[in-house]
């Protein structure tokens, strides 16, 4: 972590997630929440502030996991998701959806695949950012 | 009366103003802030995962620690350890098996008894102070200053740890109107900073805090007051790197509330002002609630 | 030539009024600058005569009656309290200083009072200075119209049965709670004649441009204009790009 | 509970339109009702409503003939602003407890002239217009209330009396007391109607806070011509007329956040309404509803939903938002969506209305508890499928939203249901509480010359304020024929009307004027004084000098008074040549034919048969049960084939009710109350004599022509997956996909079928039960499980049942693939293509009218509607009759219906029935048409006019039957001869108006 490597830090590696049986089978000890309880009202995404820069919209990863599509392990989004909890407020399912965004990220990081690599940094920024950043994002996205 | 203060990571460092602020603040009122003997890191930020007690010890451990210096209630600052250690006080408490293992697995600390709450200062000054004995103390009412309050969401959401009405939040409001300044309300307040991406995403950062500040502007707002660290940051450092990212656009100043309410309250000291991408001291000036220093920036 | 405030003064004949004639008696010198009308009681004076005095440019009026107890009338001189408080709320409302009028005491042995009663009073409306007619004028008018009201004279009439004795399911009224819904009369209809003197102004007339006119929100100014087309003193005579038009009906000119 | 001591009277709780509904079934068939309300006038939330959907009929105008019946039927008792405080006894005889909460006006003596509010100093919020305006301490519900009565809201009045002060009637009563006072009645009916979803639950829509934010309700009021703004669609903010506005659909439903796991069925047609009828107001309006399901399921709702579409340019945007931002400004909207395909907007909006949903209302569900009444656990009344108008207590019925939210059709269906099981219960007590009064024998006029008797009303000062009465009485009396003149200060107060017939015995009048309100209220009350007076009703005219003279002249007292001189002077000049005209009676077969043997027809017989009258039932086939012997299983979990053996056996066994299988109906001839019908069984033919005909020939399946139906056996329809499972057919790990809309929702076939969604649903949870490893798809357009089958869809989707969406333009694929079939379509969502591998495909097919119903219609002289069901008189108030009187409606003869709303339809069509077979005598109107033979040369031209077929040609001359004639009088303007003429509206009479009011001396 000492020398900063400017040129060294480029997107984490693409990952080759290895998932068995059925998406909603791996959720299962993760989040008890209901997913197929969905009915696609689009709440979710029209209430989330980083919508702009997702590549999948919130109700397309929560249908990714209702079709079993396993790619959705591969997209942007879980991991721009910033645990505001404004979805699971406001879902009219009572579904907690900022749990299942966390349990998706789980399941990658139990694979020991992690998301944040700290090259990046600037020292300057390393000193300036508050402390509790670093920890949320280590916890959010580091195995 | 006495408080149990949890500092958490980010007061010791990056938000000292915060803590100053609030020390002097509380004096003033007739409160002591006693930093806790024993506290670690409150787990930041809380696990979700079902089957995931393991990062519920650091901030039960923190929930010990107060039992043991015998206090019923932890003050915090910082919303997001607010939230944390709410979020684990309120899952030991919804399923006693967790805390079961829990206290089993921590052989050094002592069992968690649940006899300890966790309190944010603002809802302190709210349930404790209470803003008619507040207003009377101000001695310097913030007058002609146009305020507007923003929350995030580690206040607000989950519904279980909310410190007030999810989506009408009136607490920074009611403390504004009790500062003798004025409320500029606005849609934005409950909607998030962009938190940790701060690291990873900073343009989506800076472009959250100039849709947040630009708002203020068009409503003239003189400066935005919060209460979380990190929001801080976000809204003030990435804003002020937002000018660059957006021609014509400038970072109106990001406040504590425990800052507007120390200049209030009249009580001498620097708060930390330097510590702000975007010093409010010429706007504080010149509203006439700070005395013009000479040689201040 | 300094400034000599006229004034009126309502005097009760069973102590005021005997109380001058005493101030008489003992030589008690006073000011001149007060004409007097003889009442048989304090209760008699309307706050509609006070306010026809403002609008005649009077710069000050006193009211002086019995005190409490000693009224001829045994409760004239309540009524009297009752009729100037809402004569003070009206006067505040429209805008002339409620400090022009005095409501006082007199016993008819205290001649000597009686004189220095006149005396503060007049220095006090000289301080004041004269009433500007042109600007008191429709004040007063204003406020005429609003005291002459059904509703708040009968609120007013019966204020003191209702707080003493009981109102007609014989509860007995909490006396501020009742002045509230004076006052709340008062203010809505000081606000409804401000919207129409408005529109009287320029017809046909927007809310905002009605707002803007009366300084008030345009929420509030809307929901007078539902009252006043229900009472059908006001029709929406046409929309202009979504801005409706309102002029004044029934409109019986004075 | 022997037959002796049933008591023939109902109780019915709650005035809106289903106890109004209920109320006049049972009184028309000889039953005394109490009909009870908590509010001090009836009316219910339907006299909020500004429009109703599908026809934009004037809520008020389709309702108020209803409230002034309901307000003046001898045997409706009404007693308002009250509560039942407790019911004893059983079904039959029930003893209720009644409080009469203290109104603190005398309801007889108060006219509902205003003059009180006018003054009254405190403001308070009406809560009939829904806050938007304010209403004074004593106040009147709604202009044209039922009773016209004020009441004073004790907890707001201060007691000052200003009140009684104002009152010329004497009617304000400061020591009225709650009164407790008990009745008997034999059944009681509950339809305390629902509550609104208070909206300021959903924090995040801002309503309570942003000015802006209003609730439907509110936006009825605001649309509505007595509403605050006087039908002007402002917004309250700045009062401006608003450009964009945005409707939010389901809030409050649909949503676990606020506890309502149920869908309120009519949200989504009210919106459309709304937003139609917001742009018909001002064409410029933009509006967008936000919705996630468009349920327009009703009959003729699906082509209302693509006129708004089409027509007046509604938006259509799919997505629930998730807030409204509001600038504290400008109090403008900013609402953030997400596109179909995934794009977040945001727009800006001036106005936006939430369409709150249905919830119970607190206090039905007290009065329950006290009734011992078991509610679901949404607080709304529970019922079962097989009578969906009983309670869980015997003798105790319910109708309308009080057990679930439905529309006014669908209420007005259960009110009359739940009317005839109450009446079947108490049938033995018919016309025992209800008394016709004794009248003294007609006077004959015949050749006697005209006396008439002259009465002006002051009513308070509603006209004398404004017309010189005392004058009017002096020049009335200086008309020719006018021998008696008065005024008096309320004419139609009790003690006027007894004085009334003292005065006209005592002067000999036999011609009667009244100068006062309109007719249209009055008139029957005083023609019913002057009955008892001895004169023929209709020696009576009236003339209308408040509502149309002195009320809107009020500023010109002179043209007002000239006016009401004219318009005396005119019903003198009437007067002086009207005729008595006899009350023709008809005397009625009491007895029933019903066509068609299915459940509809079934329940309908039987129920006509439980009040006591006999019944001829047709059906085609060999055996009795229509399509219903093709279900299973029900939504709700009934026993389908069980309830229909044991329905089939009551039929069979009932003596009143005689079978004709196998049977063919050639001919129908006759008219109400005597119709006589030749039916041909197997090539014999008998004639049947009934007063009364119900259809209820049902609907088929119709067979798909698409997705490879009829060319892979694989591919079947719902009915016939049920049939395969109810064999065990084994589908475990099968895939099955079902596609929806097959048929229905085309530009052939513009109607949903309402009942395939839920079908499908149940099918797909029947699958996953008996074979969980079984993958279920189910293709749809709009998810349409309204009202509580929203639970189904709930579970389903649960199971792990996949829902994919699909569009009108891009429908589905049915291949034959490798071994099974490759159902093709694209995923709403992903807007990805998907295969289905599927081992069978289920169509949910149109359901269809029966072929046969045009044959029925020419028979029975009774039109279908443009999809080839039947037409119904009223789409929304009288859904179970036909325009033609004796002819009634029931089952998906009318439309596509669920097992329970067929039943309670049913239920319906023999209350309706009823009131007309349960007495052997039928009142025609009094002012119908009659020949002149002599002058008439039978053109025909009358005939071709009549829209009730009730003047025809008979041998060369035109012939009037009175029972059909409305009394119009078409036929009487169009006869080129003068052969025709209207009784009461003779040409002469009328020429005899129009001299009088022209000139100054008869």
């Amino acid at each position: 972590m000492a020398t900063e490597t400017e040129g060294g830090c480029q997107d984490s590696a693409d990952k080759h997630i290895v998932v068995s049986g059925k998406l909603i089978d791996e959720l299962e000890g993760l989040c008890e929440e209901d997913v197929f309880g969905c009915y696609q009202c689009g709440t979710c995404a029209a209430g989330c502030p980083f919508m702009d820069e997702m590549d999948l919209t919130v109700d397309e990863v929560l249908r990714y996991v209702i079709l079993d599509k396993k790619e959705v392990l591969e997209s942007k989004t879980i991991w721009l998701c910033a645990s505001c909890f404004a979805c699971a407020e406001r879902c009219p399912r009572d579904i907690n959806i900022t749990k299942i965004m966390e349990a998706l990220r789980q399941i990658v990081l139990r694979q020991n695949i992690d998301e944040t690599d700290l090259e990046c940094l600037t020292d300057e920024e390393k000193r300036s950012i508050p402390q509790m950043a670093f920890v949320s994002l280590f916890r959010k996205n580091i195995g | 009366m006495e408080l149990l203060y949890y500092p958490g990571c980010t007061l010791k460092t990056s938000a000292v103003n915060l803590e100053e602020s609030a020390f002097a603040v509380a004096e003033a009122l007739g409160h002591s802030m006693i930093e806790m003997e024993e506290w670690n890191c409150c787990g930041v930020s809380a696990s979700l995962t079902e089957d995931d007690l393991m990062h519920h010890l650091a901030p039960l451990r923190n929930l010990v620690h107060a039992e043991d210096q015998g206090m019923d209630r932890i003050v915090t600052l910082c919303d997001m350890c607010s939230n944390t250690l709410k979020q684990t006080d309120y899952r030991v408490r919804e399923r006693e098996d967790d805390l079961k293992t829990l206290n089993d697995f921590m052989d050094q600390e002592n069992d968690y008894r649940m006899t300890v709450s966790v309190q944010h200062f603002l809802e302190f000054l709210r349930d404790d102070v209470g803003w008619k004995t507040l207003k009377k103390k101000v001695v310097n009412p913030l007058k002609g200053v146009r305020i507007m309050p923003y929350y995030g969401c580690m206040l607000l959401r989950p519904r279980e740890v909310a410190i007030d009405d999810a989506e009408e939040p009136r607490i920074m409001a009611d403390l504004i109107k009790a500062l003798g300044a004025e409320v500029v309300d606005n849609p934005y307040k409950i909607e998030c900073c962009g938190s940790y991406k701060t690291i990873e995403e900073k343009e989506m950062t800076s472009r959250r805090a100039k849709t947040i500040s630009t708002y203020a502007v068009e409503r003239d707002a003189d400066l935005i007051m919060l209460s979380c660290p990190l929001c801080k940051y976000n809204i003030d450092q990435r804003g002020k790197e937002a000018e660059l990212l957006f021609d014509g656009y400038s970072q109106i100043p990001v406040m504590y509330y425990t800052q507007l309410l120390a200049i209030a309250l009249g009580l001498e000291g620097d708060w930390g002002f330097g510590a702000h991408a975007v010093d409010p001291t010429p706007l504080l000036e010149e509203k006439g609630v700070l005395p013009i220093s000479e040689g201040s920036t | 030539m300094a400034y000599e405030p006229k004034l009126l003064g309502f005097l009760c004949n069973w102590c005021a009024y005997a109380g001058a004639d005493l101030a008489g008696v003992s030589r008690v010198q006073y000011p001149p600058n007060m004409r007097v009308i003889r009442v048989m009681c304090s209760g008699r004076v309307d706050p509609l005569h006070v306010l026809e005095a403002f609008r005649n440019g009077m710069d000050g009026v006193a009211v002086l009656g019995c005190h409490p107890g000693d009224c001829h009338y045994l409760t004239g001189n309540y009524q009297a309290e009752r009729k100037m408080d809402l004569t003070f709320r009206v006067m505040e409302k429209v805008g002339i200083d409620p400090d022009r009028l005095l409501l006082d005491w007199v016993s008819a042995a205290e001649g000597q009072r009686f004189g220095e009663v006149i005396t503060d009073f007049t220095e006090r409306i000289r301080e004041l200075g004269p009433l500007d007619a042109a600007d008191a004028g429709p004040k007063a008018a204003v406020g005429e119209k609003i005291a002459s009201m059904d509703r708040i004279r009968w609120l007013v009439g019966k204020e003191r049965d209702m707080v003493d004795h009981g109102n007609v399911y014989g509860d007995k009224l909490d006396e501020a709670e009742l002045k509230d819904i004076l006052w709340n009369n008062i203010v809505n209809e000081y606000n409804r004649e401000l919207i129409r003197s408005a529109i009287r102004a320029g017809s046909p007339a927007t809310v905002p441009s009605i707002a803007e006119a009366v300084e008030m929100d345009t929420a509030t100014v809307f929901k007078y204009m539902i009252d006043l087309e229900n009472a059908g003193q006001v029709h929406m005579m046409d929309i202009v790009d979504d801005d409706p038009r309102y002029i004044l009906v029934g409109e019986v000119s004075e | 509970m022997t037959a002796e001591n049933k008591v023939g009277a109902v109780l019915v709780v709650g005035g809106g339109i289903a106890g109004m509904q209920s109320s006049l079934d049972l009184a028309n068939s000889g039953f005394k009702v109490y009909l009870l309300d908590s509010s001090p006038g009836i009316g219910g939330t339907m006299a909020q409503l500004d429009k109703t959907f599908p026809t934009n009929d004037c809520s008020m105008c389709i309702m108020a003939p209803k409230l002034v019946d309901v307000g003046r039927h001898p045997n409706i008792e009404l007693i308002t602003y009250s509560e039942v405080e407790s019911v004893e006894g059983e079904a039959g005889d029930f003893k209720v407890k009644i409080r009469k909460k203290a109104r603190y006006v005398d309801v007889e003596k108060c006219t509902g002239c205003g003059v009180c509010a006018k003054e009254c100093p405190i403001d308070a919020v009406s809560v009939f217009n829904e806050g938007l305006s304010e209403r004074r301490a004593i106040y009147l519900m709604y202009p044209q209330a039922v009773p016209l009565a004020f009441a004073i809201d004790r907890e707001k009045c201060i007691g000052c009396g200003l009140c009684e002060n104002l009152c010329l009637a004497d009617a304000i009563v400061y020591d009225d007391k709650d009164e407790l006072s008990e009745i008997n009645v034999g059944s009681i009916i509950l339809c305390p109607g629902f509550e609104e979803f208070d909206s300021d639950q959903k924090g995040e829509y801002g309503h309570g806070r942003f000015p802006n934010v209003v609730s439907s309700i509110e936006f009825e009021r605001i649309l509505s011509a007595s509403g605050p703004y006087k039908s002007h669609v402002l917004r309250a903010s700045d009062g401006k007329q608003p450009k964009k506005i945005a409707w939010v659909q389901c809030v409050g439903s649909r949503d676990l956040g606020c506890g309502a796991d149920y869908c309120s069925s009519v949200c989504c047609t009210y919106a459309i309404k709304e937003a139609v009828i917001a742009k018909e107001h001002v064409p410029s309006i933009e509006p967008t509803i936000f919705f996630m399901d468009m349920r327009t399921f009703g009959k003729g709702f699906e082509s209302y939903y693509n006129r708004a579409k089409d027509e007046y340019g509604v938006r259509f945007l799919r997505c629930r938002i998730s807030e409204i931002k509001e600038d504290p400004e400008t109090h403008d909207l900013t609402i953030q969506y997400e596109t179909e395909d995934g794009q977040l907007i945001e727009e800006e909006f001036d106005m936006a209305v939430l369409s709150v949903g249905f919830t119970s209302k607190e206090d039905s569900r007290d009065l329950a508890g006290r009734m011992g009444i078991d509610l679901n656990e949404r607080g709304f009344c529970q019922t079962q499928e097989e009578c969906p108008v009983e309670t869980s207590r015997d003798g105790v019925f319910v109708c309308g939203a009080f057990s679930g939210p439905k529309d006014i059709p669908e209420t007005v269906m259960e009110a009359s249901g739940a009317a005839a099981k109450a009446s079947g219960l108490i049938s033995e007590a018919r016309n025992t509480m209800v008394e016709r009064k004794a009248l003294p024998p007609e006077l004959d006029v015949t050749g006697v010359g005209p006396r008439i008797g002259v009465f002006i009303c002051h009513c308070g000062i509603n006209i004398g304020g404004y017309v010189d009465v005392p004058g009017l009485v002096d020049y009335a009396r200086g008309l020719p024929g006018v021998v008696y003149a008065e005024d008096n200060l309320y004419t139609c107060s009790q003690d006027t009307q007894k004085r009334f017939v003292e005065t006209i015995q005592e002067n000999h009048l036999n011609r009667v004027i009244v100068a006062s309100c309109t007719p249209r209220t009055h008139e029957p009350l005083f023609q019913a004084t002057i009955r008892e007076a001895g004169l023929n009703a209709h020696l009576f005219e009236m003339a209308n000098i408040r509502d149309q003279c002195s009320w809107v002249h009020m500023d010109d007292r002179s043209t007002a008074t000239e006016k009401a001189r004219d318009l005396v002077r005119m019903a003198i000049a009437k007067a002086s040549i009207i005729e008595p005209l006899p009350m023709v009676e008809l005397d009625i077969t009491q007895s029933a034919l019903v066509v068609g043997g299915g459940l509809s027809g079934m329940i309908s017989a039987l129920a006509i048969a439980e009040q006591g009258y006999p019944v001829d039932l047709i059906e085609a086939q060999s055996e009795l049960g229509g399509v219903m012997r093709r279900i299973h299983h029900s939504s709700e979990g009934m026993d389908v084939q069980g309830f229909l053996r044991d329905t089939i056996g009551k039929v069979d066994s009932n003596p009143l009710i005689t079978v004709h299988s196998n049977s063919q109906i050639i001919d129908i001839d006759g008219y109400i109350g005597n119709y006589r019908t030749t039916v041909e069984q197997d090539s014999d033919q008998i004639e049947i004599e009934h007063g009364v005909v119900i259809v209820a020939t049902g609907a088929v399946e119709s067979k798909p022509e698409e997705y490879l139906f009829g060319e892979d056996e694989r591919v079947v329809t719902q009915l016939d997956l049920e049939g395969m499972m109810a064999e065990g057919a084994d589908l475990s790990g099968k895939t099955i996909a079902m596609i929806q809309c097959v048929g229905s929702r085309e530009e052939h076939r513009p109607y949903c079928s309402r009942v395939c969604c839920t079908d499908a649903v149940k099918n797909a949870l029947a699958i996953k039960e008996a074979h969980p490893d079984a993958n279920v798809y189910v293709l749809y357009r709009d998810m349409r499980t309204y009202g509580f089958k929203e639970t189904l869809y709930e579970r389903a989707r649960a199971e792990g049942v996949i829902f994919i969406r699909y569009s009108l333009d891009r429908k589905p694929t049915v291949a034959k693939g490798k071994d099974g079939l490759v159902v093709g379509t694209r995923d709403h969502i992903l807007d990805m293509d998907l295969e289905i591998e599927a081992d069978l495909v289920v169509l949910a097919p149109a359901i269809i009218p029966q072929p046969g119903n045009a044959d029925i219609g020419k028979l029975l002289k009774v039109p279908l509607n443009e999809d080839g069901f039947f037409l119904e008189a009223h789409v929304k108030l009288r859904p179970v009759d036909f325009s033609t009187e004796g002819v009634f409606l029931a089952g998906m003869a009318h439309s596509p219906k669920f097992i329970g709303e067929a039943i309670a339809q049913a239920y319906a069509a023999a209350s309706r029935a009823c009131t007309i077979i349960s007495s052997d005598k039928f009142e025609t109107e009094a002012t119908v048409s009659s020949v002149n033979e002599a002058l008439c040369s039978g053109c025909g031209l009358c005939a071709a006019a009549c829209p009730y077929l009730a003047i025809e040609l008979v041998d060369g001359k035109a012939v009037v039957t009175t029972a059909l004639c409305k009394g119009c009088g078409v036929c009487a303007a169009t006869c080129r001869s003068g052969a025709v003429q209207q009784k009461g509206f003779k040409d002469e009479q009328i020429l005899s108006l129009i001299k009088g009011a022209l000139c100054e001396v008869l």
